[in-house]
């Protein structure tokens, strides 16, 4: 057990826009092992979205099974939280996002969770490209079952018990980028500096947003031989910087001349890519693809914003919806009344 | 040779071949007799494929408004040469047989009991039109045209439908009358026409037809209706025969009825999801999230659906679950009918789960429940089973006009909303303040500090914090008895009917009828004629489940009791006996499980059977003897 | 102040923090008393998580042999701060309460009528041990050493058991058995030892547990071990709490006994599935393909399962199903023990379908059931499942030793082979040669020419032709239910026992009880129970549906039948009125269905009130009585 | 209905070198609409395993639910077959060649049956690399429940009643050549000369061999704005031809010097490919995405074989399973017996 605990006094009091504090942003008590990976992401969340001043109660918070998927309970007291059934968070978050469209919807899952029984259900919650934020805390084992290798365990990954995992592991970040989500991003759990303005990011983004966590299983997965573990993706992370800065406030850093890309997302806000040379393209699908199969090959996980489109059309828009929540209409809106229905009994005779 | 006679009362039946355009063609037959005041139902039996498989459409008139099958065929009109075989067998003795004379009848298919009239289809089609497509398209007409002739039907009833039909197109009407006239003079010319069963305009339908206004229309039409008029704003859904229709006409009367006037944006969202799992997924995040939400499915899609059916269960998330039933099991026969997704729907899932289903047995009850259903499923925050099945659903039936209270409210059921949270004192989301089972939900979004909790499939106290503990799963299960306990106080009541006066009984058992959905119809008619031949028999339809406590006290208070369904293993009185602990001797089945659907005659053959067997008398003690 | 006493009757549970290794050492306790030769039955009772939360286990010893939970705790080892309050309020009158007193026992916690014994078992491990690990490892040694001063167990059975565990690492032996001695010492120094409740070697036990040897252990291993002996090949799962266990067993014992001695290779294939659906599938494939599959799996997979399970039905496919159970419906408690998957695995899937079901009581019959029941599938053609539960499958249990026949050979039920198919007159798949509703079956690639058939999940014909013909379709489906009588010959039969004589009866109602799984072991001690109080009840352990025809016998011949399970609805009892036409009225529940095991008191408590209350007096006709 | 005729009496008289004639291979007759691009399917497949000269009764075929699930009744009739349910066949055939590694499995789906219900299912069955040869009857369409568009429905494809499909289309060669497929092709149904050899060479291929073939719905998916009909496929296809010669048998066609590149299977067969000036390579996975997208983008459907990993490593290798087929297993090689269980039992006390 583990508790998100603040490393100072001080940022806790600290206000946002809205007047809120960050204690305002958290959850219940972690009931996770000490050390999991997990709490670390559930504290980016509650960060990011105090930075962002998000009024906590326009959140609706889904996962589905699994410890990742525990994690909804550990921010975000003031939101309500659906944890479903395991591997099916996609559709009851599409059904969630098309009842309501003026809340932030933050999904979360695990390795288990999406790559495997979820799998069909993420493809097509991708091919929807329903306004969310997605983050699957991947850890290549299933934790709450005790540590099965998961479809993200790496090819050669050696289990606690020693087996080897003869199986390509499933590369979640690819594989959105190739079905054509409209937003991809990768990180690492102990990397708060990226993981917070990536999340913020995936949050103002109009679209699916999906962000692919390296999330280490202490308890299951954290041992040499293993892919995920600490020390492993510590040692091969290939970071590129990144900043998030909303609409209307203003750059609180400065970066060396040259060496800061910017992507401007729908609604204003700005994003900052702070890697010069890399050349790297964040509206490039194939490129994007190629960048990461080239990091595998010499060994380095390629983390930050890996693609993004930021003229992405969501479900709603595709679908031609109301701007006012559909839950939000009554009766008069919905009802087409008695004189209808007459002249429908009439076509009938 | 015997000439079977009737006005008003006789079965039709076309063969033909699928993919051929037969079906509009068939329609018009049907409808036109409607038209004409005369009760009429259509039956569509068609195979599990595109095209060019054999298709049948059996039309029975029943002066009497008889609506279920009755059995047996007076008038076959065959023109799909791969199963005329099976088709002349299937006349009744005495019956007729049109058939396409362009190539002559086989020997063997000649029998010395039944009339034949041979009418040269296709010839007189490829004389009379250039293209091929046309050929076939109007041959369905001609016959039309010449069933005119046999059996009366008024010609200017025809063309109006045609007109109708085609508005504005004026070339097609003139050629489609062209067709009608081409075989109603061939059948005039060559036949003694009208025969002896024919139609007779107001003719001697039963009084509940004549005072009546009808309506023809199928049951997943009206369903679509009732969800649009029920509110319903969320549709998700996976194709499957045969409940694909329910959400087709969703879409089209909401591209209608639901588009905002002001930006001409739409005010309902259909996602056909990648499959049933995904499709009820839709649904209950939509509804947990405050929109009135459902699927439509069949058997297959049922199944799938089990583990969320049992999520909404117990996580009380409002949903709306419209199952049109086909033959089971697997894939089964997917266009065949049949009410044999009873028990996997009355106890969807694993773990103790009981579900509310509603049973309707008309067009308007389609339209009538499913609009209910939201309400329902908002009002007890579980999930709502519309039991409909192919035959109600996808065949054309006379209704009586849907109708709609202009000062209907939705009942939201329990959701507080932000002021109502600031003046309730304690709020916890599964506290059962008033006693019913049923407690207060809130909604995402409604308000800054209260009312947030947490949803979730696993067992939780009353405050929604998530729990272990055997004290607070077993406060939360016995809850959801008590709930379903309330249901009965909100779902549709069963129908009686006064008993039909008979005069000479011949038993002094008192004698029930318990049936459902589509078995209804047939029910009545079979207990019409059982009636006749001294057999009373009171009847009581089935509405909805959790059952109400009148059907107790019907089953009490008669010695036997029939439970008319079908499906194989009696599943409605598997549910009876379950759940109103019911001696199950008291309680007969009467089965029919082919796929097409159970007739009057076969309803009361059982029962007759049943009633004269030496079983029934040894087993059944009459309540109203002395013996006990 | 009272003291509870009894020599190997009681009830230790210890009060932990999951995830500090406690589970080895409160093992290590109940292997200690097994191996003493004194009846025990450990649980382990654990929450959905993996670290820091409160997990307990509870053992309880019995002479007599009784191995269900008693309910009540007697002696309490409580080294969890989290959840001692209520580990405090559990404790019986009189009885002992064993705590870390590092930290002074907060006032509130204090009883007055029980016994405190206060031990600083994390002061004794800081001082005694370097690094915290070992620290939090050996205090779990150290109260199973203060418990062996405390309940007067053999010390050297105690280091045996280290040394089997530890083989070859002595220093892992000797610090732990340098833990144990600074336990045990403590408690002897500070305390009288023993306590009046203690362990004495060959005590009074019961007949039946002194005559016979036994072993200790799990249902889901010995399900493992079933399979392997029943020639299981194809294993495919999805994890899931509590029937991962199932298929790691097999693996390792597949991993030890199933390499090709030749190639090293294996004659075996375990495939972790994507989920639920696919691992079924993989089993249904593997046995469609002639080999013995399998798949375990719980709750939310069985729901998952049903489409399968309906297509398995319907094609006729061998496949077996290890079921177990946990706490529905939806996610519930998975790591509690419920038996309410009944209904939803004898109708799984939508249509009408029966499923065969097996139900063991111990792990004896685990390995048993599991090894018949690819014998069954594979005869009958359909699939089987194993309903075990957590409690069962999860804990260890006293069994009798697992036995083989070397004879045995394997039913592979009616597959033809080439030479079979050549001599074979006319072969249809689904031809009732035999009249038991059985067919004979081919496999892909046994004769160049004979025997290749589709298999589907729709209708078909004899021939395996696929057909919509209703009349092919009724004789398919009444063939199916014909196949589910015939089950009957096959499955396990039901149990009795000689009834216990009752001096004084208090009544002259005919009493029966009906049970099955892990509700048979407290049933059996509730019913002595109830023999001494005047209440004579004979028994009967159901072991497989369909039932067997002297169930019927059983039930018709007693006037009041209790049906002891451990679900919210009662569904075993609902089956057997669904299936053996029962009068309701005649079976009474007795329910518990918080999550842990059902207690002999619970039953015993339910059955007197309800042979007490007027209801039963007034409701229950006695069979033997004149008055009918 | 349609049945699969000859279009010369003579090849149907012509012996293969098992002595089996081409009816051999035949199936019932087929009950799809005439004209439907299945059809061409199964008699590419009936060929396919005739000029191979596989024994028909060696073969078994599976399949889900659809009209191009139905096609296995209409070809090799001497095959057993199983028509399973809807999306789930992946899991069926992995069981099936478990149980007995020395049958060639065929598999046939639709864009329903795998794109949608099946996606979860077909892309674990690629990451498990099952020995078997997988074919998508791909028509955009749902043709057994009559046309609505499946998730290989092109975006801004227009269905029969005039929609406009909002949605990307998924691209199963692509997805299958990211997820680690180790053999992708690509055809049309109405280029018979391609698929065929592609068809032999699948079946020859040690592994998950997956073929995308563009099969129209003549009647609910064959209309202009379709972009799955006949005329626009033909208009857009760019095949790549390729040949297939099995193990010691020797080539029967001459090529133009340096037109031709060839791969040889694990099995001694060869394929060649003839493109010359292409340059493609097929064992390069990031090439053979490029040159899709490529082709994607010049509105060209390239065709032919994809992706090939010769050195592939199918399921049964992978779990080391035993070369003698499971389901001949008996009581010797399964039942360890009673003194093992005796142990086992000591173990226990
Ligand atoms: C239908 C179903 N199958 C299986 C399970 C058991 N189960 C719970 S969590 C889990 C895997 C979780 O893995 P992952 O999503 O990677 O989460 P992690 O625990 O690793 O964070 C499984 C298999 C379940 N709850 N429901
Ligand atoms: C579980 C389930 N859901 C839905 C269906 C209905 N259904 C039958 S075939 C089909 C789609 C077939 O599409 P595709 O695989 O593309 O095959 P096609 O007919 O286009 O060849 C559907 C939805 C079903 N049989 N089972
Ligand atoms: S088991 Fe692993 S994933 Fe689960 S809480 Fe512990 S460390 Fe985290
Ligand atoms: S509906 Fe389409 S896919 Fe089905 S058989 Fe006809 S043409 Fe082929
Ligand atoms: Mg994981
Ligand atoms: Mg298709």
């Amino acid at each position: 057990m583990s508790y998100i605990k603040p490393k100072f006094r001080h940022p806790r009091l600290q206000k946002n826009a809205l007047g809120f504090t960050v204690a305002d942003y958290d959850g219940a008590i972690s009931t996770l092992c000490a050390g999991c990976g997990h709490d670390s992401i559930s504290a980016a969340i509650r960060n990011a979205c105090f930075e962002s001043a998000i009024p906590p109660h326009r959140i609706a918070k889904v996962s589905g099974i699994g410890c990742s998927s525990k994690m909804p309970t550990y921010f975000l007291g003031k939101s309500h939280g659906f944890n479903s059934v395991h591997g099916r968070m996609p559709s009851v978050a599409t059904g969630a996002s098309l009842a309501n469209r003026a809340l932030t919807y933050i999904g979360v899952s695990g390795d288990g969770d999406t790559a495997s029984i979820g799998m069909g259900q993420f493809i097509h919650l991708i091919r929807r490209n329903v306004n969310m934020t997605y983050i699957v805390a991947n850890n290549g084992c299933y934790g709450l079952t005790k540590g099965q290798d998961s479809a993200t365990a790496d090819l050669g990954s050696v289990a606690k018990g020693g087996a080897v995992n003869p199986f390509d592991g499933i590369d979640l970040a690819s594989l959105a980028i190739l079905q054509g989500a409209s937003f991809v991003g990768r990180s690492f759990s102990g990397d708060k500096e990226q993981l917070e303005p990536l999340i913020r990011a995936a949050m103002a983004h109009n679209g699916f947003a999906f962000i692919d966590v390296v999330s280490p299983c202490v308890t299951f997965n954290n041992h040499t031989g293993s892919t995920k573990s600490y020390s492993n993706t510590r040692e091969h992370l290939e970071p590129m910087a990144l900043d998030f800065v909303p609409m209307r406030e203003e750059i609180r850093t400065q970066y060396a001349e040259g060496s800061t890309q910017s992507v401007t997302l729908h609604d204003g806000s700005v994003i900052h890519l702070h890697k010069a040379d890399s050349g790297y393209k964040t509206d490039d699908r194939m490129g994007a693809l190629n960048a990461i199969q080239s990091g595998n090959d010499a060994d380095r996980i390629l983390t930050g914003l890996l693609y993004l489109d930021p003229n992405s059309k969501d479900l709603n828009t595709n679908l031609n919806l109301a701007t006012r929540p559909l839950n939000e209409l009554g009766r008069r809106e919905l009802c087409p009344g008695s004189k209808v229905l007459d002249s429908i009994n009439e076509g009938l005779r | 040779m015997k000439k079977i006679k009737g006005i008003n009362d006789f079965v039709v039946k076309f063969a033909n071949v699928n993919g051929t355009g037969s079906a509009s063609a068939n329609h018009l037959f049907a409808k036109a007799i409607f038209r004409m005041g005369i009760p009429v139902s259509p039956r569509n039996i068609f195979p599990s494929n595109i095209q060019g498989l054999p298709t049948w459409y059996e039309v029975r008139v029943s002066a009497k408004g008889y609506l279920g099958r009755r059995g047996g065929v007076d008038l076959m009109v065959c023109v799909n040469p791969q199963s005329m075989e099976k088709d002349v067998a299937s006349v009744e003795p005495g019956g007729y047989f049109v058939y396409d004379s362009t190539k002559p009848l086989a020997p063997h298919l000649k029998r010395d009991d039944i009339h034949y009239f041979g009418i040269p289809f296709t010839q007189m089609c490829m004389r009379e039109y250039p293209n091929p497509r046309l050929q076939q398209l109007l041959k369905n007409v001609v016959y039309v045209g010449a069933l005119a002739a046999f059996l009366d039907i008024d010609f200017s009833v025809l063309k109006g439908l045609l007109n109708d039909q085609f508005k504005g197109k004026e070339r097609l009407i003139s050629s489609n009358v062209h067709a009608l006239e081409m075989g109603y003079h061939y059948a005039r010319d060559h036949f003694k026409c009208p025969l002896p069963i024919r139609l007779k305009k107001g003719g001697n339908s039963a009084p509940h037809i004549r005072e009546s206004e009808h309506i023809l229309m199928n049951g997943n039409t009206a369903a679509a209706l009732g969800a649009i008029y029920g509110g319903a704003t969320v549709a998700a859904w996976y194709p499957i025969t045969p409940s694909t229709s329910v959400v087709d006409a969703f879409s089209q009367y909401a591209e209608r009825m639901r588009i905002d006037p002001g930006s001409g944006k739409r005010n309902f969202a259909v996602v056909q999801a990648e499959d049933e799992l995904a499709a009820i997924g839709v649904a209950i995040g939509a509804g947990w999230n405050g929109v009135r939400a459902f699927t439509a499915t069949s058997g297959p899609g049922l199944s799938l659906m089990s583990e969320f059916l049992g999520l909404a269960y117990f996580a009380e998330i409002p949903v709306v679950l419209i199952d049109v039933q086909r033959s089971g099991p697997s894939t089964g026969m997917p266009t065949r009918s049949q009410q044999s997704d009873i028990l996997a729907a009355a106890y969807a899932s694993h773990g103790d789960t009981k579900q509310v289903l509603l049973f309707p047995a008309t067009p308007r009850e389609c339209f009538d429940m499913t609009a209910d259903a939201f309400d329902l499923t908002e009002r007890l925050q579980t999930p709502v089973i519309l039991m409909s099945d192919l035959d109600l659903g996808m065949n054309d039936w006379m209704s009586p006009p849907l109708e709609w209270d202009d000062d209907y409210q939705m009942d939201r059921g329990k959701v507080l909303d932000a002021q109502q949270l600031d003046e309730v004192e304690k709020w916890g989301r599964y506290l059962d303040v008033d006693g019913d089972g049923i407690c207060y939900r809130t909604l995402p979004g409604t308000h800054p500090d209260k009312g947030a909790y947490f949803t979730r499939g696993s067992s939780k106290n009353e405050m929604a914090v998530y729990s272990e503990s055997g004290d607070d799963y077993v406060q939360n299960v016995d809850r959801l008895l008590r709930k379903f306990e309330t249901a009965k106080k909100y779902v549709p009541r069963p129908k009686t009917h006064d008993p039909i006066p008979v005069k000479n009984p011949k038993t002094d058992l008192k004698l029930g009828a318990l049936f459902f959905g589509t078995s209804a119809s047939p029910s009545y008619e079979a207990v019409e004629m059982l009636a006749k031949e001294g057999y009373p028999i009171d009847t009581m339809r089935i509405r909805a489940f959790p059952f109400h406590a009148s059907m107790d006290a019907f089953i009490h208070s008669h010695d036997l009791v029939f439970v008319i369904e079908q499906n194989r293993d009696g599943q409605m009185r598997r549910l009876i006996i379950n759940e109103c602990e019911i001696p199950p001797g008291k309680l007969v089945s009467v089965l029919n499980y082919s796929g097409t659907p159970i007739t009057a005659r076969k309803i009361a053959r059982i029962i007759r059977e049943t009633l004269q067997s030496d079983d029934a008398k040894a087993n059944v003690v009459p309540l109203h003897s002395e013996t006990v």
